[in-house]
């Protein structure tokens, strides 16, 4: 019995960390730059949630959909302003952890000078609601967020595998000169992918809303999390975020339950470093070491 | 060329800003002679540094206290300040809600402005690091709000604390049920020692230090400790914790969070069906807005445990005292729109407030300045009765002769308020009011959870 | 000819079922050059990374003066006595011409000092005084393949094993590296893989030929220029039209 | 055709191509012989656009190539079949040659010329690209190559690391392609089966273009028999 | 070539002398107590920049997560000193070598399978995260999240405490000194880690062992930043696990060092002199006003750098230096006919 509900837990929230690594999961396969301001795009994606549901008060699956052009549109200042400067020098890989580290400290400052380091929740009609499923228990909004991330998991993967864009960005992911020969536009595939990763996190950061309450410096406890979501499942792998999630997921929910809640986090961070060690490219993922 | 004039920009970007810093740092050395030069002339000048974690994870909560801090001395300024005559300056400094940062900031309030006294800090480690460089400069710190219990154990000479420690809340839960025993014993059938007790804290140093009261107090009293656990507060799932209580079937669940995982906790615990009979929280995340917002209507009936008492019956307070209260309380909602919350903005109003209107006329009467041994002499030497501290309780400082043994955890105390009690505060239509000690409780308190709480184990209608 | 220094017996190596080195043995003997020809990918340059370890084999043994140097790491390979040069050369692009050749000197050397004494020398053989203090990263293809060469024999290698060292280079600069390579042979033993054939033909002692990962013939250059297998698979089937 | 004058290009600080200009008439095959290094692959990079010259002009059917954004060139005709094939590994045969179609999408008649002219092809349609051999990745990188209806179609070295036999229908490919009017410049080491189809030759050294001659007169010339058939 | 490289050495040990007389100078000139605090802050960053650019900017491994290291150090001397009365001196020694033996655990593995890149970053920032939730967690030993002060006690050398600041810009400036002459002296080491950062596979091929130089200067950069740790204890004279084993600080040393060059011997020191004062220039004028603002700036003045001076302040004369030759080569190869190269 504990054990199908830890299972079950298990998967929510493996959902959820898999929700919140899909972005960034994209963005690392495609540019091959690791977004170390990912949780505080996630921050962002939460206070948009929360400003518009209290306005509002519509279902936060909508509020989504309102985000995700917004969050482009921020992707793309970003992209602009950061990233695309420091693509194609010499040393892009450090450059950008170490720029994308230094956004963490403009992103959250600029939140704390618009919002206040005040916490903010919402309360939706889900919000502590859950259905049982034989004896399991099983909440309503990390339900939802799951079957979201599954969604765009979904999405994603119908975009990238069946259609002709698709094709482009994997061509680009895969091989960035091969891909200008075939008449492919890389900067504007790379752009386009920056910003539609961010916008992922930003719809993230609506659906977890009604879960966490959000202030500025939120996102830093997402953002490790992410990183080692998407590393075991495979950074670049479009869906590894959701093998990762499940993973981390049901090894902190069991590790909770069966060593102490306390040191969950250790380990699935030492199933993180086990990985790298041996299987670095994540359990989905691509060679790393070339 | 573009990229040299953006490095030209960004140097001069950088040269303005160590020009302006440049600048403030000599009207700094400025105030600090002019600090000086008054203390020589005989002047009194009520002078003080604010330290506050205004950016980083404390901020949301350090803001609000720098507020209080703000609005006390705008209302005493008002009326000229300390004893009618003498109006309170303060300089601000953001510690970052970091140890290390908070005392470099602290030891430059010290050095460079000459503060004599510092008011602050949130934070228990940043207390506990400011504490030590105000030890160093003979410089008096009135903590407000670091209530770990290991602050005041170091013997430190110039730290004083009016609220209580974090230990002292977490055993009172643990009296406030001992004293409804009779009652208890009527829903549960149990007398104390056989109540099975679940204690589950962050793992933060405000939640270890009331876990470890709540567990040393319990334990003393012999009851069944069934679960004692933390976790980070930084969890995205409490479902872990949520199982074990749930094979635990704990009679009385003692909980310490920030808002967060304490809005996690209540969520998680409705989803996967835990029931308790008895759930107190204490303090931290449990008493803020975001936690009300959080979990709505399920809030009602929540017991915490505050080292200060939400709405109290204002009776026991000096009438002046009594005006205070409800100034503050209009002005504070007239400023930010919202009431304050009893628990962060009303304690460090009230500690504020405290000493401007006790310590520093106090120092100026008997030490004829306003230094920081005069303000010493003066907290050491006073004794106030519980109706003119808005905390609500009596007065009075443990010194290095006399140190302050804690029943609890038995700690040795130095400049701890001897008499800081903590206040179980419940939530009525969300809003918290104290309910025991009765002296102060303007409601009758429901110990069980009603049938209307979802966590309810429904031992009572 | 003296005893084999290196021996290279029955070697193989797969890449995801791709056999690039397929059963190859062959012996080296000091002080004479081998020349190892085949067409673009034959295997050639994964014998080197074999022999030096950068790959593991999968089958057979490389012995080194008598010794199994199967499982060593390149570089106990490389203070060994056996050095290689890389194809596509990988100069140092960060530090200069002569820090590149000054890292080469300095695992044989015992102290900074003395390794930078060495450098000049070297410098002088490759011809790359002038360009002592450009970073590596500047040099011309040229000039990259002579400090590839001067790195290599800053290691003061027994065997020294050249991965196309010659290509890219005009006829008259070839002559020269060819008489350099010669002159080196007075003291060193020496591999080279080339697929420029004029070169190879005139220097090498003993020549072996590699075609997709088989080695097809072995003998001296006339042997093997007049074994048909070797003209069909380097110069393909039109080549044996006009022939 | 394609007329190239004066180009100059450079990585960083070192110059690569010195004052090169070459042409290509309609409907030609040419081929660009030259050492390793001598600035062959970077002269086709250059042409498409991966690397931008210092200077010169690259004119191709009276349009400035230069100005033309380097992925709008294989639209106006131009392609490249890079060295090393450059397949998307982890694409299908039929991602690959999808993918090189361009905006219009992909035309069936082409795909059928291109299955028909590489029957292998079309029996590992459905395999990715990383799995496939040397030949048949060097196949379907040319495939790739017609997908994208080139006027001028570019080789670098298609021979490169295949056996003979396929060398051979390499070359044959190359024949059949330029029977349907498409112009081929490409850069080989096989010298006489390369000169063998083409009608003329440029010889690239140091980044400089040293001799243009007749495929026929290039194969006597002694000096190219010196260095490159040096047996 | 041995004249320049005296002319070089001698150039370099003036510069030490010039900065370490400068410093000590700083402890007779009566600057107020903040200003000497901002000395030692950044003589105490430069020290550590130093140790973590011995790893991370020779190698070209960029560790994130070096907080872990410097708080094992921390720790350990600090539990020693409370618990066993143990001097510090000895303590952040033995700090240092347990700092060693993690990093060990951590490095053989790293290093063996050859993580590069954003892998290694992750791993590194993994073993800090670890290391930080085993502090909170073993609150007997750590007192976890409380955090742990340093027993207060007027100035005593066998303490390590001092009442006034300048006993600790001496400490702190012998060892920063001794750092850097550390990796000055390291020639040989220091040729084999450009070499291995430039590219691996031809450092092996010249006979340089690349595992056990990369794990050589982990370890010794492992043992540095701890007995920063102790040093950090000493001064601040309170830890907790989030302060001294979070991103924040393994952050600062990783930008200070970029900013200043990383791979280079004074970078790190460069990098300090100008991160630790603006940061706190911008705090000081900023921090009051509204908050966040003065971080939000100081992100700002990051990226921009990142960007725009990618090698650090220390190749600003070399960048100069180069515009104007390369403006004379240009004239120069125009005009003439030899040369040529490509780049295949």
């Amino acid at each position: 019995m504990i054990v199908l509900q830890i299972l079950a837990s298990g998967i929510l929230l493996g959902g959820i960390y898999a929700l919140i690594s899909v972005g960034l999961n994209l963005i690392f396969g495609v540019i091959k730059i690791v977004n170390m301001a990912h949780g505080e795009f996630l921050m962002i994606g939460m206070y948009a949630a929360y400003f518009i549901y209290t306005a509002t008060q519509i279902n936060v699956g909508l509020i989504s959909i309102i985000i995700f052009p917004l969050m482009m549109v921020l992707g793309y200042i970003i992209y602009r302003l950061v990233i695309k400067p420091l693509l194609g020098t010499a040393e892009t890989e450090t450059n950008t952890i170490l720029a994308t580290s230094g956004l963490t400290f403009v992103l959250q400052n600029l939140a704390l000078m618009l919002w206040t380091a005040d916490y903010r929740a919402i309360k939706t009609p889900t919000s502590s609601q859950s259905f049982s499923l034989g004896k399991i228990m099983l909440s309503v909004d990390r339900t939802y967020a799951f079957l979201i991330c599954l969604v765009l998991v979904i999405v994603l993967y119908y975009i990238l595998m069946r259609t002709r864009f698709g094709a482009k960005v994997r061509a680009v992911s895969q091989d960035k000169n091969a891909a200008i020969l075939m008449g492919i536009n890389v900067n504007f595939i790379y752009a386009l992918t920056f910003c539609v990763g961010i916008a992922l996190v930003g719809v993230a950061g609506a659906i977890i809303t009604p879960i966490f309450s959000v202030y500025p410096s939120v996102g830093v406890f997402f953002g490790t999390a992410s990183f080692i979501v998407v590393v075991l499942g495979g950074l670049g792998s479009f869906t590894g975020a959701l093998l990762g999630g499940l993973i981390i997921g049901l090894v902190e929910t069991a590790a909770g339950v069966l060593a102490s809640a306390e040191l969950a986090q250790v380990f699935s961070l030492l199933l993180f470093l086990l990985v790298l060690f041996v299987k670095p490219q994540g359990l989905l993922g691509k060679n790393a070491r070339v | 060329m573009k990229k040299i004039t953006s490095i030209l920009l960004s140097v001069a970007l950088v040269l303005s800003l160590a020009a302006c810093g440049g600048d403030s740092k000599d009207s700094s050395g400025d105030a600090a002679s002019s600090g000086a030069e008054a203390e020589t002339s005989g002047e009194i000048n009520v002078y003080v540094g604010v330290e506050e974690p205004l950016t980083g994870a404390n901020a949301s909560l350090g803001t609000a206290e720098y507020n209080a801090i703000e609005l006390c001395v705008e209302m005493l300024n008002e009326k000229g300040g300390v004893l009618g005559q003498y109006p309170i300056t303060y300089e601000t400094v953001d510690t970052q809600s970091d140890a290390a940062t908070g005392a470099s900031e602290v030891e430059r309030l010290i050095t460079t402005k000459g503060v004599p006294v510092v008011i602050g800090s949130y934070g228990s480690g940043i207390a506990a690091a400011v504490s030590e460089v105000c030890e160093r400069y003979d410089t008096l710190l009135w903590e407000q709000s670091g209530a770990a219990d290991t602050l005041l154990q170091n013997g430190y000479e110039w730290t004083f604390r009016t609220e209580s420690m974090a230990s002292l809340w977490g055993a009172t839960s643990v009296d406030y049920i001992v004293d409804q025993a009779d009652y208890v014993k009527e829903v549960l059938g149990k007398d104390i020692p056989e109540l099975k007790v679940a204690i589950i804290h962050e793992d933060g140093s405000y939640g270890t230090a009331v876990g470890q009261g709540n567990h040393a107090a319990a334990e003393k009293i012999g009851m069944d400790i069934v679960a004692y656990e933390a976790y980070s507060s930084s969890t995205l799932d409490l479902s872990s914790v949520i199982m074990k209580l749930i094979a635990a079937e704990p009679d009385i669940l003692l909980l310490t969070g920030y808002v967060n995982d304490g809005s996690l906790f209540l969520k998680q615990s409705q989803e996967l069906g835990f029931k308790v009979p008895i759930l107190i929280t204490h303090s931290g995340g449990h008493s803020v807005q975001a936690f009300v917002d959080a979990i709505g209507d399920q809030v009602n009936y929540l017991l915490t445990v505050d080292p200060v008492a939400c709405n109290p019956k204002l009776d026991s307070f000096d009438p002046e005292l009594q005006e205070t209260f409800k100034e503050f309380e209009k002005r504070w909602t007239e400023k930010y729109g919202v009431k304050p919350a009893h628990h962060v903005e009303m304690r460090a109003f009230a500690q504020s407030y405290l000493f401007f209107t006790e310590v520093a006329p106090k120092a100026i009467e008997e030490g004829g300045a306003f230094t920081a041994e005069t303000c010493r002499d003066a907290i050491l030497s006073l004794e106030l009765d519980a109706s003119k501290n808005l905390m609500g309780s009596d007065v009075k400082y443990s010194t290095p002769d006399e140190p302050f043994i804690d029943p609890t955890l038995g700690g040795t105390h130095v400049g701890q308020n001897i008499y800081a009690g903590a206040f179980i505060n419940q939530y009525f239509d969300g809003e918290l009011y104290c309910v025991w000690p009765e002296k102060y409780g303007q409601k009758e308190g429901v110990l069980f959870l009603p049938s209307s709480s979802t966590l309810s184990a429904g031992v009572v209608d | 000819m003296s005893e084999a220094i290196l021996q290279v017996k029955g070697v193989s190596k797969s890449f995801g079922g791709l056999k690039a080195t397929n059963d190859v043995s062959f012996d080296l003997y000091e002080h004479e050059i081998l020349g190892i020809i085949g067409p673009n990918g034959a295997g050639k340059s994964t014998l080197f990374n074999l022999i030096t370890n950068f790959y593991q084999i999968d089958e057979g043994d490389i012995l080194y003066k008598g010794e199994s140097i199967v499982g060593l790491t390149p570089d106990v390979v490389c203070r060994k006595g056996l050095t290689r040069t890389f194809q596509v050369a990988k100069p140092f692009s960060g530090l200069t011409v002569f820090d590149n050749i000054l890292v080469g000197c300095l695992p044989g050397s015992a102290t900074v000092a003395e390794a930078r004494d060495k450098v000049d020398g070297i410098l002088e053989i490759v011809k790359l005084n002038d360009l002592a203090h450009e970073p590596g990263g500047k040099l011309t293809t040229l000039q990259r393949k002579r400090l590839e060469l001067g790195k290599a024999l800053a290691t003061n290698p027994d065997v020294l094993m050249l991965d196309e060292v010659m290509t890219g280079l005009k006829p008259h600069e070839m002559e020269e590296m060819m008489g350099l390579v010669l002159k080196l042979k007075e003291t060193k033993t020496i591999m080279v893989v080339e697929h420029v054939m004029k070169v190879v033909m005139g220097i090498s002692d003993r020549i072996i030929v590699l075609d997709h990962g088989v080695k097809i013939a072995e003998g001296t250059p006339t042997e093997v220029t007049n074994n048909p297998k070797v003209i069909e698979a380097y110069l393909g089937r039109s080549a044996k039209k006009h022939a | 055709m394609l007329k190239i004058e004066n180009l100059n290009v450079a990585y960083g600080d070192t110059q690569v191509l010195w004052d090169l200009s070459l042409h290509v008439k309609e409907n030609e095959i040419v081929t660009l012989l030259g050492p390793n290094g001598a600035g062959k692959t970077t002269l086709l990079h250059t042409i498409c656009g991966l690397v931008s010259p210092l200077s010169g002009s690259i004119i191709f059917q009276g349009k400035n190539l230069l100005d033309i954004k380097p992925y709008h060139r294989p639209e106006n005709g131009v392609v490249l079949v890079p060295e090393g094939r450059k397949l998307f590994p982890k694409m299908t045969v039929q991602e690959n040659l999808s993918i090189a179609a361009g905006k219009a999408g992909v035309d069936k008649d082409t795909q059928d010329w291109v299955f028909e002219l590489m029957p292998r092809l079309a029996e590992r349609r459905k395999q990715l690209c990383g799995t496939l051999s040397g030949g048949e990745q060097q196949m379907c990188a040319i495939g790739r190559g017609i997908m994208a209806k080139p006027k001028l179609l570019m080789l670098d070295e298609p021979s490169l690391g295949l056996a003979p036999l396929i060398v051979e229908q390499v070359f044959d490919i190359l024949t059949k392609l330029k029977q349907t009017g498409i112009t081929i410049f490409f850069v080989e080491q096989f010298v006489e089966q390369s000169l063998g189809i083409s009608e003329r030759g440029y010889l690239l050294e140091d980044g400089r273009i040293v001799l243009e001659e007749d495929s026929e007169t290039m194969l006597g010339n002694d000096y190219v028999k010196q260095v490159y058939l040096g047996i | 070539m041995k004249k320049q490289v005296d002319a070089k050495n001698k150039k370099f040990i003036l510069t030490l002398v010039i900065i370490s007389v400068a410093l000590l100078a700083c402890t007779v000139i009566p600057f107020s107590i903040y200003v000497k605090h901002i000395i030692i802050q950044t003589v105490f960053y430069a020290f550590m920049a130093t140790a973590w650019n011995m790893m991370c900017g020779y190698t070209g491994r960029l560790s994130l997560g070096h907080s872990a290291y410097i708080a094992v150090g921390a720790y350990t001397s600090l539990i020693l000193y409370r618990n066993h009365n143990l001097t510090p001196w000895v303590g952040m020694l033995l700090g240092g070598i347990l700092a060693m033996a993690l990093m060990f655990l951590i490095a053989f593995p790293c290093f063996r399978f050859g993580l590069k890149g954003p892998y290694f970053t992750l791993s590194s920032i993994a073993v800090m995260e670890i290391v930080r939730y085993l502090l909170t967690s073993m609150r007997s030993l750590t007192s976890g999240s409380l955090g742990m002060s340093l027993p207060y006690h007027k100035t005593n050398l066998f303490h390590f405490q001092f009442d006034h600041k300048e006993p600790y810009l001496v400490v702190f400036l012998i060892f920063w000194l001794a750092a850097v002459i550390l990796v000055w002296r390291m020639e040989r080491t220091r040729y084999y880690l450009e070499a291995i950062r430039e590219d691996d596979d031809a450092a092996s091929a010249l006979g340089i062992s690349v595992t056990k130089n990369l794990i050589k200067v982990a370890l010794m950069s492992a043992f540095m930043v701890a007995l920063g740790g102790t040093f950090y204890v000493q001064y601040y004279r309170y830890i907790d696990p989030i302060t001294i084993c979070g991103p924040h600080m393994a952050t600062n040393l990783a930008l200070i060092t970029i900013i200043g060059g990383s791979g280079t011997l004074l970078g790190p020191t460069i990098g300090a002199a100008l991160v630790i004062p603006i940061s706190e220039i911008l705090r000081t004028s900023l921090g009051d006003k509204l908050s966040g603002l003065h971080l939000f700036i100081y992100g700002i003045v990051l990226i921009v750098m990142i960007i725009h001076m990618p090698k650090g302040v220390i190749s600003i004369p070399d960048v100069i230096r180069r515009k104007r030759e390369s403006k004379k080569a240009h004239i120069e190869t125009t005009a003439s006919e030899s040369g040529g190269a490509s780049n295949e």
